[in-house]
C-alpha cells in the first residue's frame, strides 16, 4: 500500500474548468497528466503480469512434461536449429534496444529519431518472423507436427513423446509469434501517430506502453530460447 | 503545481542502453556456451540456463522497462505475478514428483488400453477400449498385451 | 449420540469407519455450537438494539477492540490446527494398507467394474471377501477417471487411466456393502455400481469354488435376466430394440445377422456362446469391436442362462 | 457539509421535475451500447447478468425436478448430464463471477471513491463487449449439442466425449478476458482516482474487497485461459499433455484448473462480503467494528487463496504430502472469513437496527455464510473429506457459500443501491416476504443435501438408490419455494419502473460518497469533486476523534 499520496500529492488548486496548459490528451476524469500517466503504467504492468502468467502456464506444463520424459525431449530437441534460435534472440534483443531508444527520443521530443527507431524495430520484428517461417517450414516438411499430425518416423526413444515436445514447441513459439504480430500492429499504430506529431516530451505514454509490451515479448523469448533449443 | 514535464520521469543517458544491449548479447553467447558444457545432471543444467536467462531478463526489466526509475508499485505488481507463477510450479511439482506409481505384486495382465481382461491362456482376444487403437500404449504397460507372460510388471511411467 | 450417527452416516462397515465418524460428529457439534453462537448473538442484537426501542441518540463509536479480536482469531486457529492433525492422522491410516491384505485388482471401464482375485478368478460388479481380513484394491481405469467409493467403509479413491491407485478396508462383520462411482464419467455414471459381499470364512471358501448358493436354484431365464442386469450387459445392449454401443437383444433369436466381414449367421445357442466368449471373432456390421470377453467370467450354467434369457426376448 | 448525514428520509423531495441524470442525458440504443460511462456499463452488465441468472436458475429447477424420482422423471440421462453441466457453466462463468464486480461494482466503485469514472473507461466498455461475445459463444455451445462434461471439464472425459466442448471452453476463455479487464480497471482506479483527502483507511470497505477481488482476477484468470487453450488443443490435435494414452497426466489438468477455480470462488465471495460490509453499518447506524481487520482480511483471503486449491483433489491420486500441505493451508484461509463474520456481528452491538430489506438479506447472509464456512471445515479435514468428496455434502457446501453467500449478498446490494441506480424505491413489505421465502426455500433445498451427502449419495447422479428418494423429493420442494421467492423479489424490483422516480437522495442515511450526490447521479457523478471530511461509516458528527 506504498502508493498512498496518489492524486492528492501534487495538486492543491482543484476543481472544474481551471485551465492551465492542459495537454489535449488529458482525459476528463483525470486531475492532471501525472495521475493519468501513473494509472496507465499500473494498468500496463497488470496486463504484462497476465501475459507472464499465461506463458507461465505453458512453461510449467512444459517443465513437468520434460521432467516426466527427459530422454524423449532431449532426443526431440536435436531437430531444432539452435543457430536460428540464437539469431532470433539477437534480433529481438536489438529490437528491444531500438524500442527503448524510440521511447528515449520521444521523451526528448526528437520526432525524427523516434520514427527512425520505430521503423528499425518493425524491421527486426519482420526478420524474426521470417526466420520463424523457415524453422516452421523445415518442421512441416519433416512431419514434426503437433499431436496427431506427427508423421516423423525416425524416433529413437519409443513412446511417441517427441510429438508432445513438438506440441509444446508449436504452442509456445506459435503463441509467442502471435504476440509478435500483435506487437507489430501496435508499433505500426504508434508509428502512424508519431508521424502525425502527436508525441512530445510532455505526452508520449503510448510509445512508453508499447515499449513495455515489446520488451515483455522479448523477455518471453529470452526464456523460450534456452528451454526449447538448448536442452542438455 | 509541480512542473509535469520530463523531470517527473527520470531517463538514463542513451549510452547506458547501448551498454545494456552489449551485456545482453554477451549473456546470449554465454547461454549458448553453457548449454555445451554438461554440469553433472540435467536438472543442474536447466537451473544454470534459467539463471543466465533470469540475469538477461532482469537487465531488460530494470533498464529497458525503466522499472528501476518507476514508482515502486509497478515492481510490486511484477514481483507478485512472478511469485504466484512460482506457487503454481512449486505445488504442481510437490504433487507430481512425490507421487510414487504404485505397482501391484500379482499383476498378470498389463494395464494397457488394448488388453482388457484377456483370458488366462485363451486366445489373446484383446478387446480394445472404446475407440482407442490397440497399439501398445506407453504408460505404464510397455509390454505387448495378452498371453501368459509371467508377472509382466510394466515399466513405471516416471 | 447414536441417533445422530444413524441419521447422518451409513452403518459402519470397517474399523476405520469409526475414526472418521468420531471426527465427523465432533465437527457437527462444533458447527452447531458456532452457528448457535452467531445466530443467538445476531438475534439478541436485532431484538435488543432494534430501532424502535432506541432513544435515537448517536450510537457508541467503537472502532476496534484488540483483545476481543485476538481472541476470536487465535482460538479458531488453534481449533482448526487441531482438526488438521486429527484429519491427517486418519488420512495416513486410509492411505497405508497393512502388508497381509488380500490384494484384488480392480479395473474401471465405462460404466462397469471388473475384479480379479490373486488366484485368477474374475467377477464383474461384485466381489466376495472374507470377514476380518483386510482387503487392498489396486485400481486403474481403461478410459476416463472413475472413483471407487464405498460409503459404509468411508473410503474413496479415484481410478486413473495412467497409473495404479490403492484403497484398503478391513470389514468387521458379514454383510453387503454398496459401491458407487463418485467421479463423473458420462451417460451411465449413476449405474456404475458394484456390491461387496462380506462373508464368514466358510461361505467365502465355498463361493471361491463354485459360486453363489441361491443362484444355483434360480430358473435359467431368470438367472439370465439377473446376469444381464448385474454383469454390465445392460450398459451396452438394450432389450427394447433401441441400439446402444452394442446391438439390442430384442427378438434376435433365429434372425439372420450380417457381420462386419460380410459373412452372415443365424442367431442360435452357438452364435451367442461364441459372441460371449470371443466377441472379436465376429463383430456385427456397424458396431465397434469394444465388447470385453467374458471368458472365465461366466460359468457354464450362467452362459446357458443368458442364452435362455435372449431366447425369451421375443 | 456541516452536519454529517441527515437521518434517513429527511432528504426527501427528490426528482419533482425531470432532473438531468446519467439515465436520461442521452437517449437511444447507440448511446447505451457505445457509452464509456461506468454507470451505464454497470447497468448493461446488470441486465446481462440477471438474464444469465434466470437461465442458470431454470436449469437448476430442471435438475431438481429430474431428481424428484430415481429413474427417469422428465428427461434422459444424456439430457440430465447436459442440463447440470450448463447449470454449472452458466452460473459460474456467466453469472456469479461478473455479477457483483462488473454490475454493482462498476456502478458504485467510482462513486464511492469520489471519482468521475474508472481509470480506463474504454477498457471497461471493451470488457462488456467481450462478455457479450463470450455469452454468444456459450449460447451457441448450448444450442449446438450442449456439453456433458460438468463445468469442471475434467480430462480425459472432456477430451474424448462428443458435444460442443470446444465451443464452451472457448466461451469461458473469452469470458476470462472480460474478468481480467475489470480487475485491471479497478486496481488502477483504486490506486489513482481516490478523491482528495481519501486515504486508504478512509475508503469504504467495499473498495477494499473489490481491490482484493481484482488482485485475484488479474493473477488467476490467465492460468484458466492457458488451461482451456490446452484443453482445446488436446481435443483438436491430441497433443498428449492430459491424455493418459499419450503419456499425459489427467491430474495435471486438475492442478491447472483448480489453480484458477479456487481463487475464483474467492472472486465470487469477496464481492459478497464487500456488500455486507456496506449494508450492516448503515442499518445498524453504527460505525463498522474492526475496519482494518476487515480490510486486511479481504486482502489476506485473496493472497492465501492461491495456496489451497489441492483440497479439491485429496482423493484424485494426489500424493499424501501434497494433501497434508493443502489441508493445513485450507484451514489458514478459513480464519480471515471467520474474523469478518465476527466483526460484522460486533458492529450490530449497541446499534439502532432497522430491518429494511437490504438488512434482511445481510442477516440471511451472516447465517447462511456461517453454515457454508463451517461445513467447509468438514471438507478441509483430510479423513472426513475422503468420505464426503464428490457427494451431495460438497454440493450443499458450495451452494451455501455461493448461493447463500454471494447471491443473497447480490440481492441485498441490488435492493440497497436500487434507489441510487434508478431513483425509485421498492415496496419494503413485498421485499421482506421475498427475502423470507428465499431464506426458507434455500434451507429446505440444501440442508437436506448435507444429510444426503453424508449418507454417501454421490453428486452428478441421474439415477439414485430408492433410500435417497424422500430427501431428494424434500429438496426439490425447497427449490420451488426458492424459485418462487426469487421471482417475487424480481417482480418487486421491476415493478418500480412503472412509477415516477420517487427515491430521496439518501434513503438509508448512508455516509459513503455515492449517497452524497444526486439520485440517480449525473453523468459526471459529482457537481464538484467531493472533499473528504468524515469516515465512510461516521453517522454522527464529531465522533471521529482519532483517525
Amino acid at each position: 500500500m506504498s502508493q498512498v499520496t496518489g492524486a492528492t500529492g501534487a495538486s492543491t488548486i482543484h476543481g472544474h474548468g481551471h485551465e492551465h496548459g492542459h495537454s489535449p490528451f488529458l482525459q476528463h476524469h483525470f486531475a492532471e497528466m501525472e495521475q493519468q500517466f501513473d494509472a496507465s503504467k499500473i494498468g500496463m504492468w497488470l496486463f504484462l503480469v497476465t501475459e507472464i502468467l499465461l506463458f507461465g502456464g505453458l512453461f510449467v506444463g512444459f517443465g513437468i512434461m520434460q521432467g516426466k520424459f527427459p530422454e524423449a525431449f532431449y532426443e526431440a530437441h536435436h531437430h531444432l536449429d539452435w543457430k536460428l534460435g540464437a539469431l532470433n534472440t539477437v534480433v529481438l534483443l536489438v529490437s528491444s534496444y531500438t524500442m527503448v531508444m524510440a521511447v528515449h527520443s520521444a521523451s526528448k521530443s526528437n520526432q525524427k529519431a523516434l520514427i527512425r527507431y520505430l521503423v528499425i524495430t518493425l524491421l527486426c520484428a519482420a526478420i524474426f518472423l521470417v526466420v520463424k517461417y523457415f524453422e516452421y517450414e523445415h518442421k512441416i516438411h519433416d512431419g514434426l507436427l503437433p499431436g496427431k499430425f506427427y508423421t516423423y518416423k525416425g524416433d529413437h526413444v519409443p513412446g511417441g513423446q517427441q510429438a508432445t515436445f513438438f506440441s509444446f514447441y508449436f504452442m509456445m513459439t506459435g503463441l509467442h509469434g502471435l504476440h509478435i504480430l500483435g506487437g507489430m500492429t501496435v508499433i505500426g499504430w504508434v508509428l502512424k501517430r508519431a508521424i502525425a506529431g502527436h508525441f512530445n516530451s510532455s505526452y508520449y505514454t503510448p510509445v512508453d506502453l508499447v515499449g513495455l509490451y515489446w520488451h515483455l515479448v522479448d523477455l518471453i523469448w529470452i526464456y523460450l530460447f534456452p528451454l526449447l533449443y538448448l536442452i542438455s | 503545481m509541480s512542473d509535469h514535464s520530463t523531470t517527473a520521469h527520470h531517463h538514463p543517458p542513451a549510452k547506458l542502453y547501448a551498454g545494456v544491449l552489449a551485456a545482453l548479447l554477451f549473456l546470449t553467447v554465454i547461454t549458448v556456451a553453457a548449454s555445451r558444457v554438461d554440469f553433472g545432471s540435467s536438472s543442474i543444467n536447466v537451473v544454470i540456463a534459467l539463471a543466465i536467462a533470469t540475469c538477461k531478463a532482469s537487465l531488460v526489466i530494470l533498464y529497458f522497462m525503466h522499472l528501476r526509475y518507476d514508482k515502486p508499485l509497478n515492481s510490486l505488481i511484477l514481483l507478485t505475478g512472478v511469485l504466484f507463477l512460482g506457487v503454481l510450479l512449486a505445488f504442481c511439482l510437490i504433487d507430481i514428483d512425490s507421487r510414487f506409481p504404485s505397482r501391484p505384486s500379482n499383476l498378470k495382465v498389463p494395464i494397457a488400453a488394448g488388453a482388457a481382461a484377456a483370458g488366462a491362456g485363451a486366445a489373446p482376444g484383446t478387446a480394445p477400449a472404446a475407440g482407442a487403437p490397440a497399439a501398445g500404449t506407453p504408460a505404464p504397460a510397455a509390454a505387448p498385451s495378452g498371453g501368459t507372460q509371467p508377472a509382466a510388471a510394466p515399466t513405471p511411467s516416471h | 449420540m447414536n441417533w445422530l450417527r444413524s441419521v447422518m452416516l451409513p452403518a459402519e462397515g470397517s474399523s476405520y469407519a469409526r475414526e472418521v465418524d468420531t471426527l465427523y460428529l465432533f465437527l457437527v457439534w462444533l458447527s452447531v455450537f458456532f452457528f448457535v453462537l452467531i445466530a443467538g448473538l445476531m438475534g439478541w442484537f436485532v431484538w435488543r438494539y432494534r430501532k424502535s426501542r432506541s432513544r435515537g441518540g448517536p450510537t457508541p463509536y467503537i472502532t476496534h477492540h484488540t483483545g476481543l479480536e485476538l481472541v476470536w482469531s487465535v482460538i479458531p486457529l488453534l481449533i482448526l490446527i487441531g482438526i488438521f492433525f486429527w484429519g491427517f492422522h486418519g488420512f495416513i491410516k486410509a492411505n497405508v494398507a497393512p502388508g497381509d491384505a488380500l490384494e484384488i485388482q480392480v479395473t474401471g471401464k465405462k460404466w462397469l467394474w471388473t475384479f480379479e482375485y490373486p488366484n485368477g478368478t474374475r467377477s464383474i460388479n461384485s466381489i466376495h471377501v472374507p470377514v476380518g481380513r483386510p482387503v487392498k484394491l489396486v485400481m486403474s481405469s481403461e478410459d476416463v477417471i472413475h472413483s471407487f467409493f464405498i460409503p459404509s467403509f468411508r473410503v474413496k479413491q479415484d481410478v486413473l487411466p495412467n497409473r495404479y491407485t490403492e484403497l484398503w478396508f478391513d470389514p468387521v462383520k458379514p454383510g453387503v456393502h454398496q459401491v458407487f462411482c463418485a467421479e463423473y464419467c458420462g451417460k451411465s455414471h449413476s449405474d456404475m455400481m458394484a456390491k461387496i459381499y462380506v462373508d464368514d470364512q466358510a461361505a467365502y471358501e465355498k463361493w471361491l469354488e463354485e459360486g453363489d448358493e441361491e443362484l444355483k436354484k434360480m430358473p435359467l431365464p431368470e438367472l439370465g435376466k439377473l446376469i444381464y442386469e448385474t454383469r454390465g450387459c445392460n450398459t451396452c445392449h438394450s432389450i427394447d430394440g433401441t441400439p446402444g454401443q452394442g446391438p439390442s437383444f430384442k427378438g434376435i433369436w433365429g434372425q439372420q445377422h450380417k457381420f462386419a466381414d460380410g459373412s452372415t449367421a443365424v442367431v442360435d445357442a452357438n452364435y451367442i456362446r461364441k459372441s460371449v466368449l470371443e466377441p472379436q471373432a465376429q463383430v456385427r456390421a456397424g458396431y465397434e469391436p469394444i465388447m470385453p470377453t467374458f471368458q472365465g467370467l461366466l460359468r457354464e450354467r450362467e452362459i446357458l442362462a443368458v442364452i435362455e434369457y435372449i431366447k425369451s426376448l421375443r | 457539509m456541516a452536519d454529517v448525514i441527515a437521518a434517513p428520509g429527511q432528504l426527501s423531495g427528490g426528482g419533482t421535475q425531470e432532473q438531468k441524470n446519467y439515465l436520461n442525458e442521452t437517449k437511444g440504443i447507440a448511446s447505451w451500447l457505445f457509452t464509456v460511462d461506468h454507470k451505464r456499463i454497470g447497468i448493461m452488465y446488470l441486465w446481462a447478468v440477471l438474464a444469465s441468472f434466470f437461465i442458470g436458475g431454470v436449469f437448476a429447477l430442471l435438475v431438481r425436478l429430474e431428481l424428484l424420482t430415481p429413474k427417469e422423471t422428465i428427461m434422459s440421462a444424456e439430457a440430465y448430464n447436459r442440463v447440470f453441466t450448463l447449470h454449472g457453466a452458466v452460473m459460474v462463468f456467466l453469472f456469479i463471477i461478473p455479477s457483483i464486480p462488473a454490475a454493482l461494482g462498476n456502478f458504485v466503485l467510482p462513486l464511492m471513491l469520489g471519482a468521475k469514472d474508472v481509470a480506463f473507461p474504454r477498457l471497461n466498455l471493451a470488457s462488456f463487449w467481450i462478455y457479450a461475445i463470450g455469452a454468444i459463444f456459450a449460447v451457441t455451445a448450448m444450442v449446438t449439442g450442449g456439453v456433458d462434461t460438468g463445468w469442471t471439464f475434467y480430462t480425459p472425459y472432456s477430451t474424448t466425449t462428443s458435444g460442443a466442448v470446444s465451443t464452451m471452453t472457448f466461451a469461458a476463455f473469452i469470458l476470462g478476458f472480460s474478468s481480467i479487464f475489470t480487475g485491471i480497471n479497478f486496481i488502477a482506479t483504486i490506486h489513482k482516482l481516490r478523491a482528495p483527502g481519501m486515504s486508504w483507511y478512509k475508503m469504504p470497505l467495499f473498495c477494499w474487497s473489490m481491490y482484493a477481488t481484482s488482485i485475484i482476477q488479474v493473477l488467476a484468470t490467465p492460468v484458466l485461459g492457458i488451461t482451456l487453450l490446452l484443453l482445446i488443443m488436446e481435443r483438436a490435435f491430441q497433443i498428449g499433455i492430459f491424455d493418459a494414452k499419450l503419456g499425459g497426466d489427467p491430474v495435471l489438468f486438475q492442478h491447472f484448473f483448480w489453480f484458477y477455480s479456487h481463487p475464483a470462488v474467492y472472486i465470487m465471495i469477496l464481492p459478497g462480503m464487500a456488500i455486507i460490509s456496506e449494508i450492516i453499518p448503515v442499518f445498524s447506524r453504527k460505525t463498522i467494528f474492526g475496519y482494518k481487520a476487515i480490510a486486511f482480511s479481504s486482502v489476506a483471503i485473496a493472497l492465501v487463496g492461491f495456496f489451497v486449491w489441492g483440497h479439491h483433489m485429496f482423493v484424485s491420486g494426489q500424493s499424501v504430502l501434497a494433501g497434508a500441505i493443502f489441508s493445513f493451508l485450507t484451514f489458514l484461509v478459513a480464519i480471515p472469513s471467520a474474523i469478518k463474520v465476527f466483526n460484522w456481528l460486533t458492529t450490530m452491538y449497541k446499534g439502532q437496527i432497522s430491518l429494511k430489506t437490504p438488512m434482511l438479506y445481510a442477516l440471511s447472509f451472516l447465517l447462511l455464510f456461517a453454515i457454508g464456512g463451517l461445513t467447509g471445515v468438514f471438507l478441509g479435514a483430510l479423513s472426513v473429506n475422503v468420505h464426503l468428496h464428490d457427494t451431495y455434502f460438497v454440493v450443499a457446501h458450495f451452494h451455501y457459500v455461493m448461493m447463500g453467500g454471494t447471491v443473497i449478498a447480490f440481492l441485498g446490494g441490488l435492493h440497497y443501491w436500487w434507489p441510487k441506480m434508478f431513483g425509485r424505491m421498492f415496496n419494503e413489505r413485498v421485499g421482506a416476504i421475498a427475502c423470507a421465502l428465499v431464506f426458507i426455500g434455500f434451507n429446505v433445498t440444501f440442508l437436506t443435501q448435507f444429510v444426503l451427502g453424508s449418507q454417501g449419495m454421490p453428486r452428478r447422479y441421474y439415477n439414485y438408490l430408492d433410500q435417497f428418494q424422500p430427501l431428494h423429493a424434500f429438496s426439490t420442494f425447497g427449490s420451488w419455494i426458492l424459485g418462487l421467492g426469487l421471482l417475487i423479489a424480481a417482480v418487486n424490483l421491476f415493478s418500480t419502473f412503472r412509477k415516477k422516480p420517487d427515491a430521496p437522495r439518501n434513503p438509508w442515511g448512508a455516509a459513503t460518497l455515492e449517497w452524497q450526490t444526486d439520485t440517480p447521479p449525473i453523468t459526471h457523478n459529482f457537481h464538484h469533486t467531493p472533499t473528504i471530511d468524515h469516515g465512510p461509516y461516521d453517522y454522527f458528527p464529531g465522533q471521529r476523534k482519532h483517525a
